[in-house]
C-alpha cells in the first residue's frame, strides 16, 4: 500500500518547484502563490477538527485573531515578527480554548451553528472596536515580516518565509496525523462510544485538535497580515470561513493532502478569470460538481479516470475482492 | 503509489497552466492603463462604469489614431481586473497590473482597497489617479496618487448657499455608512457646517447592508431635525433611508453630497418623497451638451446608462491630458504635468489643487451642479468649486 | 472482596426502570455471564458500568473504589474496558491501528516523541500491538483495513482492542452474535484463555450454546430485574428462566 | 426612550420578527425532517423578491399574483434541489452542506448578470402610513402581520390536519417506520424543500416592494434565521415563531435604544450565551 | 401467498441472512424462532424493503418484491409491526392510527378505524393521548393497530411481545388470533417461542442467519432441538 519511493520523490519535485517560483514567476506569481500557501495553512489546519467529526465554519475568525494580533503588537508595541506572530497565534488558540471548552458538549449542526455565530461577533468586534482596529477604516502601515531583526523587503523572501511556514505546518499536521493522537482524532469521528470505552478522554481530544487548528489559522492569519499590510474586517467573514471549509470538502476528506489539493486547485482557479466578472460563477459551479459527482473529492479524480479507462478496455465488469 | 503521484502530477499540471496564463506580448506602440475596480459583486455599478468610461475615453483617442507623442502616435490600452472590493483581491490585482503587465498607471477603486495598495504604488513608483473617498489618501506622502474625485472636502461648499437661501434651516441630522467614507464624510461636514452656525442633532452610522433603517430613523427623528443629511451614501440606501423617515413622518428635506443619480432613489423612495431633495454633483435638467453627447456615446457602447460614469472618466481625462501637456510615459513627468494642467472634464475646466488643504495639490478640483429635485426631476441650482482651489 | 460490586443499580427512562435494584457481584477471575430475554436490561447495564449512562439509583463499586458517575474514559482507565454490540471496531483503521488505539491508556508518550520521531509509533508500542494481534491469532491481519475482515476476525479485532487497553474487568458484549459453531467456539475458547492471564469477564451473550460452556456462574435478568443467578446447570434447569426465554404461550381458548 | 418611541418600535418589531419567522420556519422544518441546515435560504428569499420584481413590476400582473407566483415557483424549485442535490447524496449532512453554499455562491454570483448591477425596486403595494397609537406606521409594514400570520397558520393547518403534513411529521419522528405506513419518504422530503423555499420565497416577495432588491439581499436575513432557530430550537416550529419574534424586536428596540450594531452583537453574544447554557435552544428537545 | 427463496443478506461484511427460504400460506400464521442474531428480524426487513437483498427470490402472489421501496412494499397489502414497536411518539393515538392507514381513502380510514376500535377499545378511549405516553403493552396494542389500518393481506409481526409481562403477552397472543380470523396472514418473529409455536401454524426455527429445523407448530413445541437451540443444553 505505501510508496517507498514515489512520495519523497513527488515531495521533492513540489517543493523543488515551489522553491522555483520566484526564480520564474516573477513577483506577481510569487504574490498568487503567497496567498496560495496562506490559505493551504487555513485549509490543512481545519482538518484535525473535521477529523474529530467537529464541523467548524468559523476558522476564519482565529484567522482574524491572529492578523490583528500579530498586526497591532508589530505597528503599536514595535513587537518583532517572530514573536508578534506566536502571540498572535497563541491568542487564536487561546480564543479557541475559551470558545471550544464550552461548546464541546454541542454535537454536530449546534457546533457548526456556533462556530458561524463566532465568525459573526468576531468580525463586529474588529469593526466596532474602532480605537483599537480601526473598525472599518481598515488596519493599515502593518510593518513587513522580518526574521531576526531583517526585514523581509522583497515579495520573493516573503514567499519563501510563507513557503517555509506552510512546509513546516504541514510537517507538523502531518506528523500528528500519523501519530497516536491523529488516530485517536480518527476514533472520536468514526466512533466517539468506542474511543471513550478504550479510555480516550474524547473532549480534552476534541479541544485539541480544536485549538490546534485555532493555533495555525492564528499563524496563517498574522502572516497574511504583514504580508497584505492591510486589515479589514468583512475580509475575514462568512465568506472566507466558508471557502476554508469547502477547501477541504473539495480536495476529499480522506487523506492528509485532501485540503492541500482543494485550497491551491480553488485558489488557483480564479487567476485565469481574473479580469472576467464570471470567476464567482465558475468557482461555485467546480465546487457544486465535485460534490456531486467526486464526493471524495479532486484526490479522488485519478482514481476515478483510472476506472474509467479501465471500463472502456474491459470487456468484464471488475471483479471487487470481497465478491 | 501509481495514483498518489498522479494525483500530484495532476496538481502540478493545474499549476503550470495557471502559471503560464493569458498571453503578454504586445506592440511597442500600445500604452497600458491599469484599472482594478469591483467588477461583480455588490460594488459592480461602480466599477463597471468606472472600467467603461475608462476604455470610451481611450477608444475614441485610438479611433483618431492615438495620442500623439513626441511626434509619434501611441494606442491607449485597458487593462481591467475584478477586486469584487475584497483586499486580497485588490492587492493581488494591483501587484498583477505592476509586476506582471508592467502598467505604469493605474486608477483603482475604492477607498479601503486603494490604501492597501498605497505602499505598492509608491515603491513601485506608479502613477495612481483613484476613485475613493478615503481620509489621509491625498498627503505628501502619496505623491504619485492624483485623487480623481470630489472627496467630502470638495463638496461642502454648497452649505453657504443653503445659509443664504434657506435661513430658517437650522437643526442637521447626518447618515452614512459605518466605514472610513463615513466618518470621514461626518466629520468634514459636521466641522464645516458648525462653523457656518448650523447645529448637527444627529450622527448616526450604519451597516451597508443595512435595509431596515426605522430604528435610526426613529433615533433621528426625535431630534427634529430640519434636514437631513445622508452624505455620499449609495443610491440603494439612500433611497430607503428617504422612503421610510417619510413613513415615520419626516417633513424635511434630504442632501446628499456625492453624484448619486436621484431617478434611482426616486425608485426606490417614491417620487413624491423625493420631492425637494437637494444633491452635489448630479443634475438632469438643463443637461449641458457635452453630458448629453456622453450619454449617447455610452449608451451607444455599453447600452445600459450610468450616470456614474461622468465623474468616474476623471481618471482617463486627466491622464490623457497629462500625458500630452508632458509629451513623455515617465509617470514621474506625467505626475509632474498633472500637478500644472488645466483640462476639461464633462461639467468643465478640471485641474487638480487643494493644496492649502491637503498639503499637496493632488485633488481633482472642478464645478460641480448643485441641484434640488423639481417634479422628479434634479434640476440645476448653481454650479459650484470646491472651498479650496 | 469482590472485583466489582452493584448495590441497587437502578435506571429509569421516563418512569420506566430499564435496571431496577440489581445487586450484581463479579469476583477476581471469574467469568460471569448476563444473560435475559430481549429488552431485560442487559445493554442498559452495561451502560451503567461503563459510565455511559449515570444510574439514577444506586452505586458501583470497582476494586474498593466508588465509580459511580465517572465518566467513560476515567472508568476505562481505572480497567474496566467494555466492547460494544453494533461498532465494535474502526472500520476505516487498519487491523493494528486498531490495536494501537487500544493502547493509547498506557503509552505515556510526550509531544516530544510524537513529533521528533522518524517512526509515526515508537517500536515498543508496535510491538506490543502485535503481541495482541498474535494472541488473538490476527497477525496475519495486521496491515487490512477492518472493513474488510471477515465478520468474526472483526468481533475478535473488537476484543483485541479492549484488551490492548489491558483490563482488570472486560466487558463483553454480545462476542459472537453472528457467528456459526465453530467461530464462536473459538472465540469462547479465546475468552477462557484470557481469564487465565488473569482477567475478570463478565459477559452479555444470546448464544446459549456459547454461555453455558464458558461462564462459572450466571445472572438472568428479566424486565430489569434479577430473575436468578447460579451455575449454568442451575440456571438452565430453572423453571422460571426457562418461562422467561421460551414464554408462556397463550392458554388454549 | 419616550412610550411613544417604544410603541412605535414594538409594532416596526413585529412587523420584522414577521419576516424572521417565515424564513426561519422553513430552515427549521427542512431541518427537522432532514437534520441539513439550509445555507441556500437567504438566495430563496432574494429569488422570491426578484419574482415579484418580474411579474408583478415588470410584468404588471396584481401582486397577488405575484406572490403566489413567486412561492410556486420557488417551491419548484425546491422539489427540484431536493431531488438533484440533495437525493444523490444520500443523506450526507456536511457534503448536503458545501452543496447547498456552493448553490448558494452560484445563485447570488449569478444574479448580478441576470438581474443587472444596479440595485431594483418594487413599488409600494400599500402606500401611506397609518396613525396607530398616535404613532405613525406604514400600511405596507402593518400588512405584513396579518400575510405572516396567515401563511404560519395555513402552515400549522397543513402539517396538523392534512395526510402530507402528518408524514412530514412522521418522517421527522421515524423516517423508517413512516416508511413502513406507505409513506414515499423521497416525495415528502422534497414536499419540505418546496414548503422551506416557498416560505423564504414568501418573506422575500413580501419584503420586495418594502426594501431594493439585489442579489446579495438574502444575506442579512438568513443569517437573522440561523440565530432565530437556534434561539427557537432547531426543528421547533413553535420556537421559531418565538425567536423570530424575540429577534424582531430586539432588532427593533434594542436598535432604536443603542443603535443597529449593537443589537446585532448583542443577538449573537445572546445566542452563544444560550447555546452554551441550554445547547438545544428554548423549545428544543435532545435527539 | 409469500414465498422466500434462499434469501441473503449482508451488512458490511455480515452475512446476517445466509439462504433462507420460507413461505406463508394464504390465511395462516407462520413463525419464525430464534435467538438474538439469527436473522429474523433482517428477513423481515428485506421483506418490505428496509434493506435491499443480497440475493434470493420473494414474491408476493405473483409480484416480485424485489427492488421495491418500503412504501410499494405497503401498497401490495404487506404491512409489517417493526421491532420495537417504532411508533410516532409526538403523534396522538389516533394520529398514529390514521398514519397506518397512509395510502387510503377518507372513506375506508373511518370505516377500518371502527373495526380496530373494536378489537383495541383501549385505544379509542386513549385516542387524543399521545402515544408516547402510552404503557408497554398499549404501545404494542398500538403497532400492531396502525399495521391493521391499511388493510393488509400479509402481517409481518416482529417481537410482539418484547418487554411485555405475561399477562400482555398472553393478551397480545389473543388479538393476533383474532387477526388471523380476519382472514390475515402473519408472519411472526418471536424470541418468545412458546407464544410464537402456539399461534403459528407452521414454524421455522433460525440459527446464525441459517435455518435449522423447521415444521409445524404442534411437533416443534414438543421437539427438544428447539430448546437445545435456545438454552444451549
Amino acid at each position: 500500500m505505501r510508496p517507498k519511493l514515489g512520495v519523497p520523490i513527488v515531495l521533492a519535485t513540489v517543493v523543488g518547484l515551489a522553491l522555483l517560483v520566484p526564480r520564474f514567476g516573477g513577483d506577481y506569481y510569487v504574490h498568487v502563490f503567497a496567498l496560495v500557501f496562506t490559505n493551504v495553512i487555513l485549509a490543512a489546519s481545519l482538518r484535525p477538527s473535521l477529523t474529530c467529526g467537529q464541523l467548524n465554519i468559523g476558522h476564519s475568525a482565529f484567522m482574524s485573531i491572529g492578523a490583528y494580533t500579530s498586526a497591532l503588537l508589530a505597528k503599536n508595541l514595535a513587537v518583532p515578527f517572530e514573536i508578534s506572530l506566536v502571540c498572535g497565534a497563541l491568542l487564536a488558540a487561546a480564543v479557541g480554548l475559551a470558545i471550544g471548552y464550552p461548546s464541546l458538549r454541542l454535537r454536530g449542526v449546534y457546533f457548526a451553528m456556533v462556530t458561524v455565530a463566532f465568525v459573526e461577533v468576531i468580525r463586529l468586534i474588529a469593526q466596532l472596536w474602532v480605537s483599537l482596529t480601526r473598525g472599518m477604516s481598515g488596519l493599515s502601515g502593518i510593518p513587513k515580516p522580518s526574521i531576526l531583526g531583517m526585514t523581509l523587503t522583497t515579495r520573493a523572501s516573503q514567499y519563501y518565509l510563507v513557503l517555509g511556514l506552510t512546509l513546516v505546518i504541514l510537517l507538523v499536521l502531518w506528523k500528528l496525523e500519523h501519530s497516536r493522537l491523529g488516530l485517536i482524532w480518527k476514533s472520536i469521528g468514526l466512533g466517539d462510544n468506542l474511543a471513550q470505552s478504550l479510555g480516550v478522554d474524547i473532549a480534552r481530544h476534541k479541544l485539541l485538535a480544536f485549538m490546534l487548528g485555532c493555533f495555525f489559522a492564528g499563524t496563517a492569519g498574522a502572516f497574511y497580515a504583514h504580508f497584505i499590510r492591510f486589515l479589514f474586517p468583512p475580509e475575514f467573514g462568512f465568506l472566507m470561513a466558508t471557502n476554508i471549509l469547502v477547501y477541504n470538502y473539495v480536495g476529499g476528506r480522506g487523506h492528509f493532502v485532501g485540503p492541500v489539493v482543494g485550497a491551491t486547485f480553488l485558489s488557483l482557479l480564479s487567476e485565469p478569470f481574473r479580469g472576467s466578472p464570471y470567476e464567482t460563477i465558475f468557482f461555485s459551479i467546480a465546487m457544486l460538481l465535485t460534490i456531486l459527482f467526486l464526493p471524495g473529492g479532486l484526490i479522488t479524480l485519478p482514481r476515478k479516470l483510472a476506472e474509467l479507462r479501465w471500463w472502456r478496455t474491459a470487456s468484464s465488469p471488475t471483479p471487487s475482492p470481497a465478491a | 503509489m501509481r495514483s498518489q503521484r498522479s494525483r500530484m502530477l495532476a496538481c502540478l499540471t493545474v499549476a503550470g497552466l495557471v502559471a503560464v496564463g493569458p498571453g503578454i506580448t504586445r506592440a511597442q506602440d500600445v500604452v497600458k492603463f491599469g484599472v482594478s475596480t469591483p467588477l461583480s459583486g455588490p460594488a459592480a455599478p461602480w466599477g463597471i462604469p468606472h472600467k467603461n468610461a475608462t476604455e470610451l475615453i481611450f477608444d475614441e483617442i485610438n479611433a483618431q489614431g492615438g495620442l500623439d507623442v513626441g511626434g509619434k502616435k501611441y494606442k491607449l490600452e485597458v487593462v481591467a481586473y475584478d477586486h469584487k472590493y475584497v483586499i486580497a483581491e485588490g492587492v493581488a490585482t494591483v501587484n498583477r497590473l505592476i509586476a506582471k503587465d508592467g502598467v505604469k498607471y493605474v486608477s483603482i477603486l475604492g477607498g479601503a482597497v486603494v490604501k492597501a495598495n498605497e505602499e505598492a504604488v509608491n515603491e513601485g513608483r506608479v502613477l495612481n489617479l483613484p476613485l475613493a473617498y478615503a481620509d489621509g489618501l491625498v498627503s505628501p506622502k502619496n505623491p504619485l496618487t492624483f485623487h480623481s474625485f470630489p472627496a467630502p472636502p470638495e463638496t461642502t461648499s454648497f452649505w453657504k448657499w443653503v445659509k443664504q437661501n434657506h435661513p430658517s434651516l437650522k437643526r442637521v441630522a447626518t447618515i452614512s455608512p459605518n466605514d472610513d467614507t463615513g466618518w470621514w464624510s461626518i466629520k468634514v461636514e459636521t466641522t464645516f457646517i458648525q462653523k457656518l452656525g448650523y447645529e448637527t442633532v444627529a450622527k448616526e452610522f450604519f451597516e451597508r447592508t443595512m435595509t431596515d433603517f426605522n430604528p435610526v430613523l426613529l433615533r433621528i427623528l426625535t431630534q427634529k431635525p430640519d434636514v437631513i443629511s445622508v452624505l455620499a451614501s449609495p443610491a440603494g440606501s439612500v433611497g430607503l433611508i428617504i422612503k421610510q423617515a417619510r413613513e415615520l413622518g419626516f417633513k424635511g428635506r434630504f442632501i446628499h453630497i456625492g453624484q448619486v443619480d436621484t431617478s434611482v432613489v426616486a425608485n426606490i423612495a417614491g417620487k413624491a418623497n423625493v420631492e425637494g431633495m437637494w444633491v452635489h454633483g448630479f443634475v438632469q435638467t438643463p443637461l449641458p451638451e457635452r453630458i448629453k453627447s456622453w450619454q449617447t456615446r455610452y449608451t451607444k457602447k455599453y447600452g445600459e446608462w450610468n450616470a456614474t460614469s461622468i465623474d468616474f472618466a476623471n481618471p482617463a481625462f486627466a491622464f490623457v491630458a497629462a500625458v500630452k501637456k508632458a509629451q513623455s510615459f515617465d509617470p514621474k513627468k506625467v505626475a509632474d504635468a498633472l500637478g500644472v494642467v488645466e483640462f476639461d472634464n464633462l461639467w468643465g475646466k478640471a485641474h487638480f489643487g487643494g493644496k492649502d488643504y491637503y498639503g499637496i495639490g493632488n485633488q481633482i478640483i472642478y464645478p460641480m451642479p448643485f441641484s434640488e429635485v423639481k417634479d422628479g426631476v434634479a434640476t440645476l441650482v448653481t454650479q459650484l468649486l470646491p472651498p479650496h482651489n | 472482596m469482590p472485583l466489582l460490586e452493584t448495590r441497587d443499580l437502578t435506571r429509569l427512562f421516563g418512569g420506566l426502570a430499564a435496571v431496577n435494584g440489581v445487586d450484581l457481584t463479579v469476583d477476581k477471575g471469574e467469568i460471569v455471564g448476563l444473560i435475559g430475554p430481549n429488552g431485560a436490561g442487559k445493554t442498559t447495564c452495561f451502560n451503567l458500568l461503563s459510565g455511559f449512562l449515570r444510574p439514577t439509583r444506586g452505586s458501583i463499586v470497582f476494586d474498593g473504589e466508588d465509580i459511580t458517575g465517572l465518566r467513560p474514559h476515567q472508568i476505562a482507565a481505572r480497567g474496566l474496558v467494555r466492547t460494544f454490540q453494533l461498532t465494535t471496531l474502526f472500520q476505516e483503521m487498519t487491523a493494528l491501528e486498531n490495536v494501537l488505539l487500544g493502547l493509547h491508556l498506557h503509552s505515556g508518550k510526550g509531544p516530544r516523541q510524537v513529533l521528533f520521531s522518524r517512526r509515526d509509533f515508537p517500536a515498543d508500542e508496535i510491538a506490543r500491538g502485535r503481541d495482541v494481534l498474535d494472541f488473538t491469532g490476527l497477525a496475519a491481519h495486521a496491515h487490512q483495513l477492518s472493513r474488510n475482515l471477515p465478520h468474526g476476525h472483526q468481533r475478535v479485532l473488537g476484543i483485541a482492542m479492549a484488551l490492548a487497553a489491558e483490563p482488570r474487568l472486560l466487558l463483553l458484549d454480545e462476542p459472537v452474535t453472528g457467528m456459526n459453531l465453530d467461530e464462536s467456539g473459538r472465540v469462547m475458547d479465546l475468552v477462557k484463555t484470557i481469564r487465565s492471564r488473569g482477567t475478570t469477564i463478565l459477559l452479555v451473550e444470546h448464544n446459549m450454546k456459547a454461555v453455558m460452556g464458558t461462564c462459572e456462574r450466571i445472572v438472568v435478568l428479566n424486565f430489569g430485574r434479577k430473575l436468578a443467578e447460579g451455575t449454568p446447570s442451575h440456571v438452565s434447569t430453572s423453571p422460571e428462566v426457562i418461562q422467561a426465554y421460551l414464554g408462556t404461550g397463550v392458554a388454549h381458548a | 426612550m419616550t412610550p411613544a418611541l417604544f410603541v412605535q418600535s414594538a409594532i416596526i418589531g413585529v412587523s420584522l420578527g414577521s419576516i424572521y419567522i417565515l424564513m426561519a420556519l422553513g430552515l427549521t422544518l427542512m431541518f427537522g425532517m432532514m437534520h441539513i441546515i439550509n445555507f441556500a435560504h437567504g438566495a430563496v428569499y432574494m429569488l422570491g423578491a426578484f419574482v415579484i420584481y418580474y411579474v408583478f413590476f415588470q410584468g404588471g400582473m396584481p401582486y397577488f399574483v405575484a406572490f403566489v407566483a413567486s412561492m410556486v415557483l420557488l417551491g419548484i424549485f425546491g422539489y427540484l434541489v431536493e431531488r438533484s442535490i440533495y437525493r444523490p447524496i444520500k443523506g450526507g449532512i456536511e457534503p448536503t452542506l458545501v452543496a447547498l453554499l456552493a448553490l448558494t455562491t452560484f445563485l447570488q454570483a449569478a444574479g448580478y448578470p441576470v438581474f443587472g448591477q444596479l440595485d431594483k425596486h418594487v413599488p409600494p403595494v400599500f402606500p401611506g402610513t397609518r396613525n396607530i397609537l398616535g404613532v405613525g406606521i406604514s400600511i405596507e409594514r402593518l400588512m405584513i402581520i396579518p400575510v405572516a400570520a396567515a401563511l404560519v397558520i395555513g402552515l400549522y393547518l397543513f402539517i396538523n390536519n392534512t395526510r402530507l403534513g402528518a408524514a412530514m411529521r412522521a418522517i421527522e419522528q421515524d423516517k423508517e417506520a413512516a416508511a413502513l405506513q406507505g409513506v414515499n419518504v423521497h416525495v415528502v422530503n422534497g414536499l419540505a424543500f418546496a414548503i422551506g423555499f416557498a416560505l423564504a420565497a414568501a418573506s422575500g416577495a413580501l419584503m420586495a416592494p418594502i426594501f431594493k432588491l439585489d442579489p446579495m439581499m438574502g444575506e442579512q436575513p438568513l443569517l437573522k434565521a440561523f440565530i432565530i432557530i437556534i434561539l427557537g430550537g432547531l426543528g421547533s416550529i413553535p420556537g421559531a415563531i418565538l425567536g423570530g419574534l424575540m429577534l424582531g424586536l430586539i432588532d427593533s428596540i434594542v436598535a432604536t435604544a443603542l443603535g443597529a450594531e449593537p443589537a446585532f452583537l448583542l443577538s449573537f453574544v445572546f445566542i452563544i450565551m444560550l447555546l452554551l447554557f441550554r445547547p438545544t435552544g428554548l423549545f428544543g428537545y435532545a435527539s | 401467498m409469500l414465498e422466500v427463496e434462499n434469501l441473503w443478506v449482508r451488512y458490511g461484511t455480515v452475512e446476517a441472512v445466509k439462504g433462507v427460504s420460507f413461505s406463508v400460506p394464504a390465511g395462516s400464521i407462520v413463525s419464525l424462532i430464534g435467538a438474538n442474531g439469527a436473522g429474523k428480524t433482517t428477513s423481515l426487513r428485506a421483506l418490505t424493503g428496509l434493506v435491499k437483498p443480497g440475493a434470493g427470490e420473494l414474491r408476493f402472489g405473483s409480484t416480485s418484491l424485489v427492488g421495491l421501496a418500503p412504501h410499494q412494499v405497503v401498497g401490495l397489502g404487506i404491512a409489517h409491526v417493526p421491532e420495537g414497536r417504532r411508533l410516532f411518539p409526538k403523534m396522538t393515538v389516533l394520529e398514529n392510527l390514521t398514519m397506518g392507514a397512509y395510502r387510503r381513502s377518507r372513506a375506508d380510514v373511518a370505516s377500518t378505524l371502527i373495526m380496530v376500535y373494536e378489537h383495541f377499545p383501549i385505544l379509542k378511549e386513549r385516542g387524543r393521548q399521545l402515544a408516547g405516553s402510552l404503557s408497554g403493552g398499549e404501545q404494542q396494542m398500538l403497532a400492531i393497530a396502525r399495521a391493521l389500518m391499511s388493510r393488509p393481506k400479509l402481517l409481518l409481526l416482529d417481537e410482539p411481545s418484547m418487554g411485555l409481562s405475561p399477562i400482555m403477552t398472553a393478551e397480545v397472543g389473543k388479538i393476533i388470533r383474532q387477526i388471523n380470523a380476519l382472514d390475515v396472514s402473519i408472519i411472526l418473529v418471536e424470541q418468545n417461542a412458546m407464544l410464537a409455536l402456539t399461534l403459528a401454524q407452521y414454524g421455522y426455527v433460525l440459527q446464525t442467519g441459517q435455518l435449522v429445523m423447521q415444521g409445524k407448530a404442534q411437533d416443534l413445541l414438543r421437539d427438544e432441538g428447539v430448546k437445545k437451540a435456545y438454552l444451549g443444553l
